[in-house]
């Protein structure tokens, strides 16, 4: 098998909180192919974000913590990297992220023009002028509307939708070769939703990028990603192909997770599977889902190693770990 | 233009060669450039800018000459008559004469504003010839001890207040005779002065070629500045730098007595202190002692008496209270006041170091015998009105304030603190007594033509007041000039308060 | 937009009609007769009845204040209780002195308080922040009055590096005489080309602004830094940084121009302040300003004084936030 | 346009979440910051002082008749560990009898200003319309002066004392509250609790006191604790510049404004007095500025 | 079956004012000629993009904020001529359950004093007399009895919405409106709260009022169903009838746009291109014609009317309504001028 671009190990992340430190992130092992897409899906709170943000090195440092692990990016390891390389090398070069939120992403201050050629003269070391034709050019990657005369509004001129290409075009403008979104379309409207999602596709199929993307909706990930995890509680709980994952899943949560979506008014939702979530009381040590899993056998209050099923399919299960859900 | 700045920078005249004499004042030099008008510290600065006829000198009790000649009194101390100096200019070029000294004297009393009333008694001005005039008044007065008065007896140039606007001193201009004109000045800050050419007395010998008359507020300042040497003279500085500086090679220190003194007055019209008594126990309390030795700095006397003690028409003879707590109490006890009982409120200028020592000082002392002393520093104005007040009621107790003469006269004391008066404008224990009203007139009519009767009658007036007990009398005060170690020719002159007379003083090389 | 900014400046009219309203009516509660104080200690009472009826003090209250607002439409704030020069002239007179200095120690505050708060903020719970901290809330915490007089002790009379006070060396201003053409000093003997003076002058500056500077400094330096911390944990720096947008340039660039809106309000806001604090230090520093033409006038309770101070005073301070916050509705670079 | 409200209400949460904060969670982010946690300590020392000392020095007794002019101003020594002032009074005894002062008077002139800012602010935040515009427009006027600058004209004008003094203060400080608790009132209004008490007829006077102030509290604590130090600042200056308290009161300021004159003899009678003004204002201040730091994340703005 | 709830031509308009005097320059009409009527124990699903004027028509029903124009009776009642005394005891019956899980419930509060509140207001019960009741509402929605002396803050998104829903349930209403109730909760606890509303309902009889961006909610709650765009009805009517059939083509977009677990191609979902308009100065004609794919001529001057299709659907659209209809009234027109 080729080394994958992305690979990332036994990554383990804390929070200090003043209730004590607590781990937020678990990840045993993901693997990116260069010029795929990659989903995650997750509840609120799970940890995506934590994980892009410590991609880019941009996780705060206190309270954030990152106890051990390796993030390799093409055979780097991005944590050995200080700060001065990341930006030197790493960020904008060859990673570039989109944020969950289109309203906050975008400098007020700046505009859209300004902040494009700034990242672009910041990558590509150019003049004004060719900056300027690249932005434009960008824009019209993007589908912005109107593109010369949006370089010269304002970010709070501009709507949702709109905001987000901007912030997908600023992304790609630094010529990354590898962009995280973060939940890109998280606060928009179903409709303009879909033209950012086909965007996305359309830039992973045509300009070979590798795109890491993060959802809560299982909806999202099956229309764009080749592969795709499911993270629950900080730690990977089933991986594979987005086939694999979202029609044949293994682990009770990626059912749990699928079945919750309503369908229609005949098709009730099969609540047998959905313990209401509760956080208060992890038992560490045991497997992640141990306190909300209906199928728990003893086995189950041991940790859980992600398990490989079959050909790319990961599960961390104590059942499936011992062939036992599906009988 | 700019080739005016250019050319100043050109001719550069070494900083220390400037023959300048800075007087660091406590407070604005003058607020009133109106001869006939101004009324307060403007002295400092008038008295070196206009002259008047003739000049005191307490300390021998002798009249110095200054425009005038000589002078003359008939019998009957009611027919003045000066003979006037020639040759003097002003500082507009022209001449002096008696034209000037009727005109000046008519403007005063006319404008009835400042110490106008000093000159009450003049009932005509008469020009004799060119350089005689000759006043004639009502009943007899000291015109010589008035036209000697720091206020309101300043001689000024006919020509040039006619000839001008009636803003004219408003907006910064003078007509004197004095050794020094004015060059420039910032309202309630500083006034600069220069030598005035034609000066009669001329400018042979060592004289400063210019005055630089400031405001330093600031107690440390002035005394920083004068140890360094930036001030020439400075005054008021708290006792405690007064004893280093005297121990001092850098500076001179002169102590020098004043008219000055400090009063507390009661307010004789609100309960109790009505009561004779209840004022004498008061006044038995107060730490006499203590006050001069602390609140003054030793720079005081324990006063004897309203009139200073270097001042004729007092007596150290007189009954002096003293500081004595059991004498206080029995005396509150038999008017049936039993401690805590008595809150009384003391107010007195804000400002004053030596005033609010002395309050404290008392304060302390009367705490020990259960009376509540509330002490209130105030701005002059607020204090004086609050005294004022229609109700007895709304006045402050005690009353604490300075006192110093408009002339030279026992009179200066006694008629405006503490004759009778329908609404009294100084008198503010609200003192009324006939016959203590009677002496004081009578020995101030003497005082043109017997001085020594008058002398006798003033201090029988002060046994009556004394006995009344409407004040209580704490320390004459001296003052201490600090001057720079090589400035000569200095003289300090009680009658006139804070004056430096510019043109007999000298740095020494 | 040009509706805002007509808004806020007839707003801006309306506040100052209240101001005179409030400091007029204010001025009347005080326990004192301006006629007295207007003739003087020692005065008779024939001499305060003129001046009551000289002051027009007989009238009603309203009429006086018709009259009083007619004066101030015009310029004229009446006269001086204690010098009985016009106010206004007077103010004329003392306000460049202090502008001269407010300037001055704006600019001290600026270019130490930025930074400060930029280095604090940089450096968010390291030794560098809490001493940065620490100095700027230190700064706004020292009464003035108390660190000009040891300022004055330490510079003067130990150090002997600078002048005690006042605005320049007596001698020099008789051997001198520098043509007012801007009314502040220093600029003044700039452009005459007088060195000499220009230095003394600068010399003399030194200690007041020092000691009015420190309250803004501390002010700017709080500001910069909360609002710093605020915008550096907002999504776009994250995402600036995502670009790869080098360290520097997101702080100085990106974030503290962002943090402008909030520094110039507090700018604003701190020349109120340290014109005010002027009133504390002028007086010690014998500075011949607002600040010590205040100090006698509130010992002296010179109404019409301590009324046009006032006046002048809440004019400029609506003025600046008028402009402040004309300036952030204009520029939308600097509003969020 | 559209979108632009949703995602502005959005961005609100996620600025206006902190504030939810428990208690809890409040008091350990104030200590872990060292230097608020020394403050708190401070605060909580000068308190102590104010309460126990005047009980143990009675101030008729230890304020009034303490002259001993003898000993004037005598430096420090281990029977005056501050030295003594002008009439020979222990300044170490009069420091710490002017912390109950100092403290009182800006509790009292802070709770002033509240007690008049805070219903004003609800009242107009929450009514809103021509109620609104008027209370505003006073509040615009008297934040019209620099507060320092109000104070010293009110006090110059009520006539010099501490109790005018603390007046002038609330009349100079309670705009300030006004409109904090007006913004937070406008805001909270919107809030959906508040429509949900509506929705179910709860009465206005009931919305104010129960949704509207009870979520104004942080921002108050904030804004109150940020202002004590400037209080006691202004206090002292008022004192200083004659238009607080009186002689002899131990008020800092005034201690510092009689120094003056004997500083060049006596460094200790300045120092003390203003070194216990910096401490206190100090200490409030960073306490202010840590509470600031934990309670609202949003700076006071203009 | 009777209407619970009937809304005739409702309308929002609110003023924009700028200026010095605060002069009203324009209006943003929010919701626009809005007409529809629920039956009892019926689900009303309410869909539409974000700001097209759901919230403000809800609000407007309760009385929440003052309709322009329009009147609403409930249970027989016009709502907007009962007195204030009328009008709190109606609150009773209508209960409304909001969107975001952070600020519907007052930080300050104890969990059993908000639930608590409505029964204080309207019942006058003390906190004492109230508590049983509390808890039993606590169960009733699924959450612990212990929670009610805690703060909303130590609670999960779900479970505030919980909380939210205890609340409404207090005083027994008749009506529940649910503004997108699950909006800012992920999608199992969306499932539980969703399955909760649907036992309640059954339990008490209620009637909702769903509001979803999210058609999939509303396509499992709803029995009947309106689209809303920019303050305007497209298409109203039975939910099972408009999912299998959409006929307005903003509807078409809507459903098509959702991707879910078998979109394998991203070209299977729908885009509409363009944003929403302005409700200021909405669109002429059709307010959708700006970013309709089958966009006409007759739909940029013509506002097209809501017209029964079939027995119980309506729908605004020239493409499906009968355009000789149109023809004519143009022809009427041209008569009268
Ligand atoms: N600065 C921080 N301090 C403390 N805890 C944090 C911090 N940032 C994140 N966490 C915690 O880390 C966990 C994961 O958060 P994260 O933001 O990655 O969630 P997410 O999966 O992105 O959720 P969402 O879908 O809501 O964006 C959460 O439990 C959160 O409370
Ligand atoms: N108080 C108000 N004043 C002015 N305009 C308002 C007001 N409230 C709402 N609007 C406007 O009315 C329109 C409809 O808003 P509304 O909140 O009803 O939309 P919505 O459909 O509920 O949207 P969302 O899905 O974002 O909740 C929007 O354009 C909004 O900007
Ligand atoms: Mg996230
Ligand atoms: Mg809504
Ligand atoms: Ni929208």
């Amino acid at each position: 098998m080729e080394r994958p671009y992305l690979h990332i190990k036994d990554l383990k992340i804390n929070f200090h909180t003043f209730e004590g430190v607590k781990t937020v992130l678990n990840v045993d092992e993901i693997k990116i192919k260069k010029g795929e897409a990659f989903g995650i899906i997750g509840e609120s709170g799970t940890g995506k974000t934590v994980l892009a943000l410590s991609i880019m090195k941009l996780l705060e440092m206190p309270p954030g913590e990152i106890e051990s692990g390796e993030i390799l990016l093409d055979g780097d390891d991005l944590l050995k990297k200080s700060i001065k390389e990341m930006e030197r090398e790493i960020r904008g070069k060859k990673v570039s992220m989109i944020f969950q939120d289109p309203m906050s992403t975008l400098n007020p201050v700046y505009t859209i023009g300004q902040q494009l050629i700034n990242v672009i003269r910041e990558s590509k070391k150019c003049d004004k002028n060719t900056a300027y034709t690249e932005a434009v050019d960008m824009l019209n990657t993007v589908k912005l509307p109107d593109a010369e005369r949006a370089m010269d509004k304002y970010p709070h001129e501009l709507s949702g939708g709109q905001r987000q290409r901007v912030i997908i075009a600023l992304a790609l403008s630094c010529g990354a070769e590898f962009l995280i979104a973060d939940e890109p379309t998280r606060n928009l409207d179903v409709t303009i939703q879909a033209g950012i999602l086909k965007l996305i596709k359309e830039l992973q199929t045509n300009l070979k990028v590798t795109v890491l993307f993060i959802a809560n909706n299982p909806g999202l990930i099956s229309a764009t990603c080749n592969d795709a995890a499911v993270l629950y509680k900080g730690e990977i709980v089933e991986m594979g192909t987005t086939k694999e994952v979202l029609r044949n899943p293994q682990h009770p949560y990626t059912f749990t997770l699928l079945n919750a979506v309503p369908k229609d008014k005949d098709t009730r939702i099969d609540l047998s599977q959905v313990i209401p979530p509760d956080d208060t009381n992890i038992i560490r040590g045991s497997c992640v889902y141990y306190n909300r899993c209906t199928n728990k056998i003893a086995k189950c209050e041991k940790n859980q190693k992600l398990i490989r099923l079959e050909g790319t399919h990961y599960v961390k299960c104590g059942i499936c770990n011992g062939g036992g859900m599906n009988e | 233009g700019c080739g005016g700045g250019g050319q100043q920078t050109g001719d550069e005249i070494p900083v220390s060669e400037i023959d300048i004499a800075y007087y660091a004042y406590n407070s604005e030099p003058i607020l009133n450039w109106d001869p006939s008008a101004m009324f307060s510290n403007g002295i400092i600065v008038l008295n070196n800018v206009y002259e008047t006829l003739l000049k005191f000198d307490p300390t021998t009790s002798e009249f110095e000459n200054v425009l005038a000649e000589s002078y003359e009194v008939s019998e009957d101390g009611m027919t003045w008559t000066f003979k006037l100096r020639q040759g003097i200019k002003f500082h507009d070029g022209t001449d002096f004469t008696a034209e000037d000294v009727k005109f000046s004297i008519e403007r005063t009393l006319e404008l009835g504003q400042g110490a106008s009333y000093i000159w009450d008694a003049v009932s005509e001005i008469n020009i004799i010839d060119n350089y005689t005039v000759e006043f004639k008044t009502s009943y007899p007065a000291p015109i010589d001890l008035v036209a000697s008065s720091p206020y309101a007896s300043f001689i000024m140039s006919k020509d040039a207040v006619e000839g001008n606007s009636d803003t004219w001193f408003e907006e910064g201009n003078e007509a004197g005779t004095g050794p020094y004109a004015l060059e420039g000045y910032t309202m309630g800050d500083e006034v600069i002065l220069s030598q005035f050419a034609d000066y009669w007395k001329g400018w042979d010998g060592e004289h400063f070629e210019k005055i630089l008359i400031k405001k330093v507020a600031e107690t440390s300042s002035r005394r920083q500045m004068i140890e360094k040497g930036d001030a020439t003279i400075t005054m008021e500085l708290p006792s405690e730098d007064v004893d280093i500086l005297k121990d001092s090679d850098g500076v001179q220190v002169f102590i020098e007595s004043s008219f000055t003194n400090m009063i507390g007055f009661f307010n004789t019209q609100k309960a109790p202190f009505d009561n004779e008594n209840i004022r004498k126990a008061l006044s038995y309390a107060f730490p006499y002692e203590d006050v001069v030795k602390y609140a003054a700095g030793g720079y005081a006397e324990q006063s004897t008496g309203p009139v200073p003690n270097n001042h004729w028409g007092h007596s150290d003879d007189l009954f002096q209270y003293s500081y004595d707590l059991d004498m206080a109490k029995q005396l509150l006890e038999a008017e049936g006041i039993k401690e805590g009982d008595l809150n009384i409120l003391l107010t007195y200028m804000s400002g004053d170091e030596a005033e609010k020592k002395a309050s404290e000082l008392y304060k302390a002392e009367l705490s020990k015998i259960g009376v509540n002393l509330e002490i209130r520093a105030m701005p002059w104005e607020t204090q004086w009105e609050m005294a004022m007040s229609e109700n007895p009621e709304d006045r402050q107790d005690i009353f604490i304030m300075y006192w110093w003469p408009d002339i030279s006269n026992p009179y200066s004391w006694l008629y405006p603190l503490y004759r009778s008066e329908e609404s009294p404008l100084f008198n503010l224990a609200y003192y009324s007594n006939p016959e203590f009203d009677n002496m004081i007139d009578s020995a101030y009519e003497k005082s043109s033509t017997d001085i020594n009767q008058a002398t006798e009658e003033f201090i029988s007036a002060q046994e009556v007041l004394i006995d009344d007990a409407p004040s209580f009398y704490i320390y004459d005060k001296q003052v201490a000039w600090i001057t720079d170690k090589n400035l000569r020719g200095f003289e300090s002159n009680p009658s006139y308060p804070w004056v430096v007379f510019f043109y007999d003083i000298y740095l020494e090389k | 937009m040009k509706n805002y900014i007509i808004k806020r400046l007839l707003l801006g009219v309306m506040v100052l009609l209240g101001v005179i309203v409030v400091t007029f009516f204010l001025a009347r509660v005080i326990p004192s007769n301006p006629a007295a104080q207007w003739v003087g200690p020692r005065a008779t009472q024939e001499q305060i009845d003129a001046a009551t009826i000289e002051l027009g003090l007989d009238k009603p209250l309203v009429v006086q204040f018709g009259k009083y607002l007619q004066g101030v439409s015009q310029g004229d704030l009446g006269k001086s209780l204690r010098t009985k020069l016009p106010v206004a002239k007077e103010l004329a007179s003392y306000l460049p002195p202090t502008v001269e200095l407010i300037i001055f120690s704006t600019f001290l505050a600026i270019i130490i308080g930025i930074p400060l708060g930029l280095n604090s903020a940089k450096k968010k719970d390291q030794a560098l922040d809490h001493f940065c901290r620490f100095f700027s809330v230190g700064a706004v915490s020292l009464p003035t009055f108390w660190v000009a007089l040891f300022l004055q002790l330490i510079f003067y009379r130990w150090l002997g590096w600078l002048p005690l006070g006042g605005q320049m060396e007596t001698k020099l201003k008789l051997l001198y005489s520098i043509p007012s053409r801007t009314g502040f000093l220093l600029l003044d003997s700039i452009i005459s080309g007088n060195w000499v003076v220009a230095q003394d002058v600068f010399k003399h500056m030194i200690l007041p602004s020092v000691t009015i500077a420190l309250y803004p400094i501390g002010l700017v330096a709080r500001m910069t830094r909360s609002a710093l911390l605020e915008i550096l944990s907002e999504d776009y720096i994250k995402a600036a940084r995502s670009y790869g947008i080098k360290e520097r340039i997101v702080l100085w660039n990106y974030a503290l121009k962002n943090s402008l809106g909030t520094t110039m309000t507090v700018l604003a806001l701190s020349i109120g302040y340290t014109l005010v604090n002027t009133f504390l230090v002028e007086a010690i520093f014998s500075w011949p300003g607002l600040g010590s033409y205040t100090a006698a006038a509130v010992v002296a309770l010179d109404y019409p004084a301590i009324i046009g101070v006032t006046l002048v005073s809440a004019f400029s301070y609506i003025m600046l936030n008028l402009t402040a916050d004309i300036i952030i509705a204009l520029d939308p670079r600097v509003r969020v | 346009m559209s979108t632009n409200t949703m995602n502005r209400k959005d961005r609100m949460i996620k600025v206006l979440t902190p504030r939810i904060k428990s208690t809890k969670e409040s008091f350990f982010l104030l200590k872990k910051n060292w230097l608020t946690n020394l403050a708190m300590y401070g605060v909580l020392l000068l308190i102590l002082i104010a309460i126990i000392v005047p009980i143990v020095l009675p101030a008729d007794i230890h304020v009034a008749q303490d002259t001993h002019p003898e000993f004037k101003l005598q430096p420090p020594s281990a029977s005056h560990p501050f030295g003594t002032d002008y009439l020979g009074r222990d300044i170490f005894k009069r420091v710490l009898l002017g912390t109950r002062i100092s403290l009182t008077t800006a509790l009292l002139a802070v709770g002033l200003a509240l007690l008049i800012g805070i219903p004003l602010g609800a009242v107009a935040g929450f009514y809103g319309g021509r109620i609104d515009e008027l209370i505003m427009r006073i509040t615009d006027i008297f934040l019209g002066f620099p507060p320092l600058l109000l104070a010293i004209a009110i006090a110059a004008f009520l006539g010099p004392n501490l109790r005018n003094a603390m007046i002038a203060i609330a009349a100079a400080w309670w705009p300030w509250y006004t409109r904090v608790v007006r913004g937070q009132a406008i805001s909270m209004k919107e809030r959906q609790f508040v429509k949900a008490a509506k929705a179910i007829g709860t009465p206005s006077r009931k919305i104010i006191f129960k949704h509207i102030l009870p979520n104004c509290i942080s921002p108050i604590i904030v804004q109150a604790s940020m202002d004590i130090g400037g209080v006691i600042l202004t206090i002292a200056s008022l004192s200083f510049l004659g238009l607080g308290a009186q002689s002899p009161t131990p008020e800092w300021g005034l201690m510092v404004s009689t120094s003056r004159n004997y500083f060049l003899n006596a460094w200790w009678y300045s120092i003390f007095p203003g070194l216990a003004i910096f401490f206190t204002v100090l200490v409030f201040n960073l306490l202010g500025d840590g509470l600031r730091e934990v309670l609202d994340p949003k700076t006071r703005k203009n | 079956m009777s209407n619970i709830l009937e809304i005739k031509n409702l309308k929002k308009y609110f003023p924009l004012k700028s200026g010095f005097f605060q002069k009203v320059t324009a209006h943003v009409k929010a919701v626009d000629d809005v007409s529809m009527e629920i039956e009892k124990g019926e689900i009303l699903g309410l869909v539409g993009e974000s700001g097209c004027g759901k919230t403000t028509l809800v609000n407007t029903v309760l009385n929440l904020i003052e309709p322009t124009a329009g009147e609403v009776v409930f249970d027989g009642k016009s709502m907007y001529k009962l007195s204030k005394n009328e009008l709190r005891d109606m609150r009773k019956y209508i209960q409304i359950v909001f969107q975001d899980p952070f600020w519907s419930l007052n930080p300050r509060m104890l969990v059993k004093d908000i639930i608590g509140e409505p029964l204080n207001v309207q019942a006058g019960m003390n906190s004492v007399d109230m508590l049983p009741k509390v808890e039993e509402l606590l169960e009733m929605v699924g959450l612990p009895k212990e929670g009610a002396f805690k703060y909303p803050h130590e609670f999960s998104g779900g479970q505030r919405q919980r909380i939210a829903i205890a609340r409404a349930l207090a005083l027994m209403p008749k009506l529940i409106v649910l503004d997108e109730p699950t909006s800012s909760i992920d999608v199992v606890s969306q499932a539980q709260i969703l399955d909760l509303l649907n036992n309640l309902k059954e339990k008490f009889d209620l009637t909702y009022i769903v509001i979803s961006h999210d058609l999939s909610v509303v396509n499992y709650m709803a029995d009947k169903i309106a689209v809303m765009y920019l303050g305007k009805l497209v298409e109203y009517g039975d939910s099972r009838t408009i999912f299998k059939n959409p006929r307005h083509p903003y509807t078409k977009a809507l459903f098509d746009a959702i991707p879910d677990v078998y979109t394998e191609n991203i070209e299977d979902i729908a885009t509409l291109e363009g944003n929403v308009p302005s409700a200021i100065n909405p669109p002429k004609g059709c307010r959708f014609h700006t970013r309709c794919p089958k966009s006409m001529d007759i739909c940029k001057t013509h506002e097209p009317e809501l017209i029964k299709q079939g027995d119980d659907v309506k729908v605004a659209c020239h493409l499906v309504n009968d355009i000789r209809g149109i023809k004519e009234e143009e022809a009427r027109n041209k008569h009268a001028g």
